[in-house]
């Protein structure tokens, strides 16, 4: 089984230009279809099970919204960002 | 006579372009005018609004603090600007896009669900050209002829397809009020 | 970032501390905000936020002072390198860096990068090369590209009227003061990752006081292109990394040796 | 011609392509862009020079290098990228060669903002550049008067060889207004006697175009040539505007967009029987100095208004030299004023608020205190 | 001290060093390289910071960059090197940060030529550079003021978070003049509360250093606040120096070099019995306008002498009001008049030759027709 | 120049027309003067004087207008290309040329020429490279060479504070829209003899609207450098060439072509 | 009380270090002084003067048109500048160097083979200490030792050896007049 | 026997820098020892017999003040300076 990971899109930095949708290689994210940021972009969310929290969307996120969550891995120590 | 309004929205919403629409029909009609936006950087995104004057001599300001009519095609618009309509003035909001009415009783405003008509005829860009009819169907400065008129003679050539959606926009706008009234 | 939930689990990517808790004013998409991530993630795992001391330019990254915590002034346009210069000539422990779009270091700003670099001065150019002027409102750079349509070059850019692009990397590389001179671009995260090298490795030569350093970065303006930021990233690959190769311009020996 | 609906900066790039522009050199700066990027499509649609310079220091010295061919040049910008053209201006001028430049003025000091000011007017009217000198500063407060004006500075700088400017600010620039385009005039095929243009066969003697005269008595007989033929521009090119003067006993007096507030304003405070004039200068060098100072024979006092912290104000005393009381209202950084305020200050000034002590400017300042 | 034979160039740079000078940014230009030159062999010997910079461009903004960090910093230039400043002067002043400028200044306009003149007195007194600003401006007569002002520029510029300038003409940059230095002051070690300094774990909030308002409220706001402290500087700033004053029925008012050739021509004319007296205005800016506002309601008239076409004779104009005669004379160009020049105006001027029509440029210029 | 004997004479050299007749202001021995003459000859030699406009910068050669016989504009500090592009933009089928000192092309004007070479702009730059400020008196020149006196570097260009020199013709070679640049040198004749032929191809680039041409010439300055002009050729040689070296740094695949 | 002298000739005939070292004997005399050069690119291989005002009280002009003393080191000084001296002033020729003598009959002029005596004591350079030397013995500003004092105690350490042939160069200048008196 | 040639210097122009003297390859120029120019330098000259008329002189001199003449040879065209 894949490593498991989530991520956290913050809603005051996210404005949905979707670089992370399109660089994400599990394909799990999406643009939010109905919500809305206070300044009116639909943020970036998992749009279902998949994330390997290789934290790929975060590297290419402009705006260093998004967080990276990733499963302990007690044997191995995960390569950094 | 001087007439000002104030055509006030989000980027994108096709405030500037109702401004200028306006400008050209009072040139066209023989008026002086005067349009001018708000500009900047701070515009990408933003909101936008422009102030246009139309009077039958020199224009002195291009701006003003209390204008005679407000277009509010949004929530922020609304805010900022009801307060300062002028007192007997003509407020015209796009209903679509804001959760309240205006609260003030000395000026004439009114509702219209500017993005839902324009939806119904198939163009959401069309939101513009729906409140400016509304806001000539309540403010006689010049008749909605003309405006078509002008529509006809300065809209580039590329985009004359879209006329008649414009021309629709036009009057339904200022129809919804008729018929509402 | 509070933890959630209490599992076994472990943040591998958080903002990085020295980016305030801002939003950006830069258009979605933005490379800009990628750039100011790398450097913050640098700046943070060198430990070094509170010597710091940036040096923002005209355009869209104006307000980059707004978006780093820590010490910045603002520079007239193309300027920057001048107002660095005197920071670290007085204060020779700090970091001194700026960050300067293409407009304002290879247009207005030519002869005062140029000359920081000859002085071998000890400072940290970032140049973000993003092929246009975006801030005033998309008109031609040096650095925009033969035929590329602008503001200002409507019929697209006639190499016989408006000249060839300027390769800044390559016209800084010949200086002899210029310790390291790079080019990376931000357009897939392999590319991040390297500009993120290259930003660390250019902090280091400053650190150790080995003199100048750049980094140009090839960099989208959505806005001013007229394209959505993942097809914009797509034309950066395509039109922009072709015409300025990525690479190592000028690596001085000493600063071969560093070792991130 | 018909009238049109054209953006002040649009209009003046288009009407200085219809007075016979040869060549354009500009940097890109908000409020002016929209000025650089119409060249920029339309001069090489005609055949004409268009250069985006590296900066506004080599534009101003493309324009010093093409106006000594006796070219119709000219570039545009506005208030921190004029600054950089200061030296380029005074080597214009000690050269006598012609060119025209437009200020399109935006909130200072330094990067300040991009809203509308007039916060340049020292910077160019009084000499911005070393040296002693003078140019030619055309105000427009219309758009129409933008593009008259601009077809005049080319006329006048070629006139008395020396810079032109167009002075507006950042709202004139950004404003539609109609306005009447001047005919397209042909493009000169000649040049002047005195320009740089290669001897081609025509002229025995090269030309020299300078501006060092190490000796200093030829540098001062240069220098008094300038100033003679600066007293030529007074006594002839002095313009101004004036709106309600006949009867008036105080004048506000005020250029530009703030010219065109100030009408508002004395309009409404006439409405209420006020007896209130307006003066706006056109051209703020040479400067109605003259004019003004009859005027204040006449009338009980004076109203400078300006979006600045008084600059022509000074000018204005110094014309009205002591005779008459001189108020201020300025409104500063980008900000501009709107009519009820200007309004407020003649209301002030009719009742009675009218001193000879003191200066103007810190009475201004106490009742700012309150401001914003 | 004892006192040294100094030239003026090289006092003021000894100066401004033992006036804690922590970092010199210049450009080699005539008549001002010996400061330049001097600082290029002390600072470095000294441990401080010396940078010859690759324009006048570049060095006001490495100067503006070691301004942030509040440190006392200076360039010097002469002419055309300080109109390449202009917009780097409005930036420091719109960021409010302390630096000191010395302009040699030299004939104009353009490249003109290297000998004295006070030709740039607009271009420095009245905002050269764009937006609404005010600076300190001091003008030395002799090597010993040029010391003690230049020191006086330093700490006026940290008191007001302003530029000071220190302008002098070329012939005083190359004088040489008994002169006492000042003692060596240690340099500052700490820094101000509002510099960009790095935080080095002494600060919470990070500085920030700009002129940027992009809200014009905001611009508004500053440009208010820096008149105010304006208003402050002048309350306690003004300085001048006056001649036989008690007495007088005359006034010459002159700065710098003309001031003390002036102070020649008032002897010459007192030893004939001529009841004239001289005003020598040391801070340009503030102006004593006040002063002679009241000087002009017991004097009988004033003769403003520069070496330019008549600069501060606006000035002191401003300041007169109209109350009493001002009549003008200049040279120009790099010319220095001689004492008996200005003698024989006294002569004219206390045998009745004033008048209250017309402009005194005017009638300077026509008594200039016959010269050279 | 009469001929004073009837003899089977032929004049092998004169004083080319191009020159005008008055003793220049140079000091004795200074090959500003030999540069000179090389261009005067040049263009004599192309006949075309009649298009000739030239932009004297500042520096010793600012008064270069009294010396040559055609039409001439005199340019602020470091501008001489701007005013050069703002001539030629009007008329294109002139020859436009700039002269400038080190000082003035590589301190303060190196904007002005990065981007009239990066342009293409078909004017030529005579870039006359004496290592140090001759004008003002002989301060540090950007091409200074480490450890020279100067009165600006008395104790010797320190490049740890000053920085390293600049070589002009390397770094305007980077630019894609220089078609022509070359370093020569002035100090022996047959130095000499290869500056004017280069000098020729120059014009020849651009007579035949090929773009940018630049040739730097290693020139003495004897009375700032403090030694006798024959002695100041041989300092030249043995310091300045060894940093400059001479040669073709960028000759665009047309002008290869020209055969002159 | 006010003395102007100006010091003039060819550049590298040390007339500024002649007037610099009048200004410091005046300046260590306690009195005012003011020296100013002619300075500038014309300088180089050119004409180079100096102009001296030593005075009692503060300085006006530095400059003045007609000096109360003048030394010409060549011919085209003595051109430039006897015209200007101020009637009963001084003039003091370096007649090594013109073939002719002052025509004015209101001043008192001397001739002073400068260039020869200094040749007679060895150095060439010299020329302009021996003019100083006759300056002084004619206009009496200050005393020969006062000058020689100063040139203790302000020539640089390097060039102390040259110290006894400056002083026997003032003497020498001095003497000549006394001499030929 | 070497061809023959002399050289004309212009005392208007000529500074007396010596170059042209370090340069000429026969060694027969020398800065007049007596004669002085307008402007006070002493002007190169021919010392004495040999000039070749090889015209290095002139390519030399900064001021073009030298003027080189050649024996005419009917048979070879002479190299151009
Ligand atoms: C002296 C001066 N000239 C022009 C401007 C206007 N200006 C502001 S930003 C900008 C261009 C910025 O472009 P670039 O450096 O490429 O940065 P980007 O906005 O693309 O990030 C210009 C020309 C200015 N502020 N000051
Ligand atoms: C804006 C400006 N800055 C400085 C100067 C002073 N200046 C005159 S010539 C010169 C240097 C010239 O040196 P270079 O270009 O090397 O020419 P050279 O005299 O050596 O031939 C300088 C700095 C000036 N005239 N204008
Ligand atoms: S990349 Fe960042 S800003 Fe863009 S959509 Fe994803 S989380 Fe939002
Ligand atoms: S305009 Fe372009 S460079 Fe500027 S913030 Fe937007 S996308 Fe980025
Ligand atoms: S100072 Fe130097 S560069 Fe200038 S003319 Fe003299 S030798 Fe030539
Ligand atoms: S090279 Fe020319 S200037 Fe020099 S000595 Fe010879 S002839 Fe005279």
């Amino acid at each position: 089984m894949p490593v498991q990971g989530r991520i956290v899109v913050s809603d005051l930095y996210c404005k949905g230009c979707e670089l992370c949708v399109a660089a994400c290689p599990q394909h799990v994210l999406q643009l939010s279809p109905d919500r809305l940021t206070a300044k009116g972009y639909h943020p970036a969310e998992l749009a279902g099970p998949g994330c390997t929290g290789c934290g790929i969307c975060a590297v290419v996120c402009p705006e260093a919204a998004i967080t990276v969550y990733r499963q302990k891995m007690p044997t191995r120590k995960a390569a950094e960002a | 006579m001087q007439t000002e309004i104030i055509i006030a929205g989000f980027g994108g919403q096709g405030v500037l372009f109702a401004g200028q629409l306006l400008s050209y029909a009072a040139m066209d009609a023989g008026k002086e005018v005067t349009w001018i936006p708000s500009y900047g950087p701070e515009m990408r995104g933003g909101t936008a609004n422009c102030t246009v004057v139309i009077s039958d001599e020199e224009i002195g300001s291009p701006l003003v603090r209390h204008p005679q009519a407000v277009i509010a095609m949004n929530l922020p618009s609304l805010d900022k600007y009801e307060p300062l309509v002028k007192s007997g003035g003509v407020l015209i909001v796009n209903a679509s896009m804001v959760n309240r009415q205006p609260t003030r009783t000395d000026i004439h405003w009114v509702m219209v669900p500017g993005n839902e008509i324009a939806e119904e005829l198939g163009d959401r860009r069309m939101t513009n050209m729906v409140m400016l009819g509304a806001l000539l169907a309540n403010l006689p400065i010049l008749p909605l002829e003309a405006l078509i008129q002008t529509l006809e003679a300065h809209l580039p050539a590329r985009h004359h397809r879209l006329l008649p959606l414009n021309v629709e926009a036009l009057k339904r706008g200022a129809e919804y009020l008729a018929v509402k009234a | 970032m509070v933890m959630e939930q209490i599992l076994p689990e472990e943040i591998v990517y958080q903002r990085p501390e020295s980016l305030v808790e801002v939003s950006t004013h830069y258009c979605p998409g933005c490379t800009h905000g990628v750039a100011h991530r790398l450097i913050a993630e640098v700046i943070d795992e060198m430990g070094i936020r509170d010597r710091m001391i940036g040096v923002a330019s005209v355009g869209c990254s104006v307000f980059a002072y707004n978006y780093f915590d820590f010490d910045w002034v603002q520079a007239p346009h193309g300027r920057a390198p001048a107002m660095a210069t005197g920071i670290k000539r007085v204060l020779p422990d700090r970091f001194v860096v700026t960050y300067q779009g293409d407009g304002d270091m290879a247009s207005i700003g030519m002869a005062e990068v140029v000359h920081a670099a000859a002085r071998g001065e000890n400072i940290t150019v970032f140049f973000i090369n993003n092929a246009n002027y975006g801030m005033t409102g998309g008109q031609m750079a040096p650095t925009t590209l033969p035929g590329q349509r602008t503001t200002s070059s409507p019929g697209g850019r006639d190499v016989e009227t408006a000249g060839y692009p300027i390769r800044a990397a390559e016209l800084l590389a010949t200086l002899e003061g210029a310790s390291y001179v790079v080019r990376r671009s931000l357009h897939d995260p392999k590319n991040i990752r390297l500009a993120k090298k290259a930003i660390r490795t250019a902090l280091e030569v400053q650190a150790q006081g080995m003199g100048f350093s750049m980094v140009e970065l090839l960099s989208i303006c959505p806005t001013n292109w007229g394209m959505t930021p993942v097809d914009s990233l797509h034309w950066l690959e395509e039109h922009m990394v072709p015409y300025y190769p990525l690479g190592d311009y000028k690596v001085a020996p000493m600063v071969a040796q560093i070792r991130i | 011609m018909a009238r049109e609906l054209l953006k002040g900066n649009e209009a003046i790039a288009e009407a200085a392509i219809r007075a016979g522009l040869q060549a354009y050199f500009g940097y890109p700066i908000t409020p002016q862009t929209e000025l650089l990027e119409w060249m920029s499509k339309r001069m090489p649609e005609l055949g004409r020079a268009f250069v985006q310079a590296e900066s506004e220091l080599a534009a101003i010295n493309m324009v010093y290098g093409a106006a000594c061919t006796g070219a119709r040049v000219m570039t545009s910008s506005s208030s921190p990228g004029i600054s950089l053209m200061m030296e380029g201006i005074s080597y214009i001028i000690g050269t006598e060669v012609p060119a025209v430049l437009v200020d399109v003025m935006r909130g200072g000091p330094g990067l300040g903002n991009i809203a509308p000011a007039q916060s340049d007017y020292n910077q160019i009217v009084h000499g911005g550049g070393h040296g002693d000198y003078h140019l030619i500063v055309l105000a427009p407060a219309s758009v129409q008067e933008a593009v008259d004006l601009t077809v005049l500075a080319f006329d006048l700088a070629e006139k008395y060889r020396t810079v032109a400017v167009v002075l507006l600010d950042g709202s004139l620039g950004q404003m539609m207004e109609p306005a009447e385009l001047p005919p397209m005039r042909p493009v000169k095929t000649t040049f002047p006697e005195w320009a740089a243009t290669g001897m081609m066969g025509k002229r025995e003697k090269r030309n020299i175009l300078t501006s060092i005269y190490l000796n200093p008595p030829d540098e001062e007989q240069t220098n008094l040539r300038l100033l003679r033929r600066w007293q030529e521009v007074e006594a002839s090119e002095i313009r101004f505007k004036e709106y309600f003067m006949d009867d008036a006993r105080y004048v506000v007096v005020g250029f530009g967009s703030a010219g065109r507030v100030a009408l508002s304003a004395v309009r409404a405070a006439r409405a209420e029987g006020i007896p209130v004039g307006l003066l706006r200068p056109v051209t703020l060098s040479p400067f109605p100095y003259e004019h003004i100072r009859k005027l204040a024979q006449r009338v009980e006092g004076f109203l400078v208004v300006e979006m600045n912290a008084g600059q022509m104000l000074e000018d204005v005393r110094l014309a009205v030299a002591g005779q008459k009381p001189v108020e201020f209202y300025g409104r500063l950084g980008g900000v501009m004023p709107f009519p009820d305020e200007i309004l407020s200050e003649i209301q002030r000034i009719a009742s009675g608020g009218l001193t000879l002590e003191g200066h103007p400017r810190e009475r201004w300042l106490q009742r700012m205190n309150g401001k914003n």
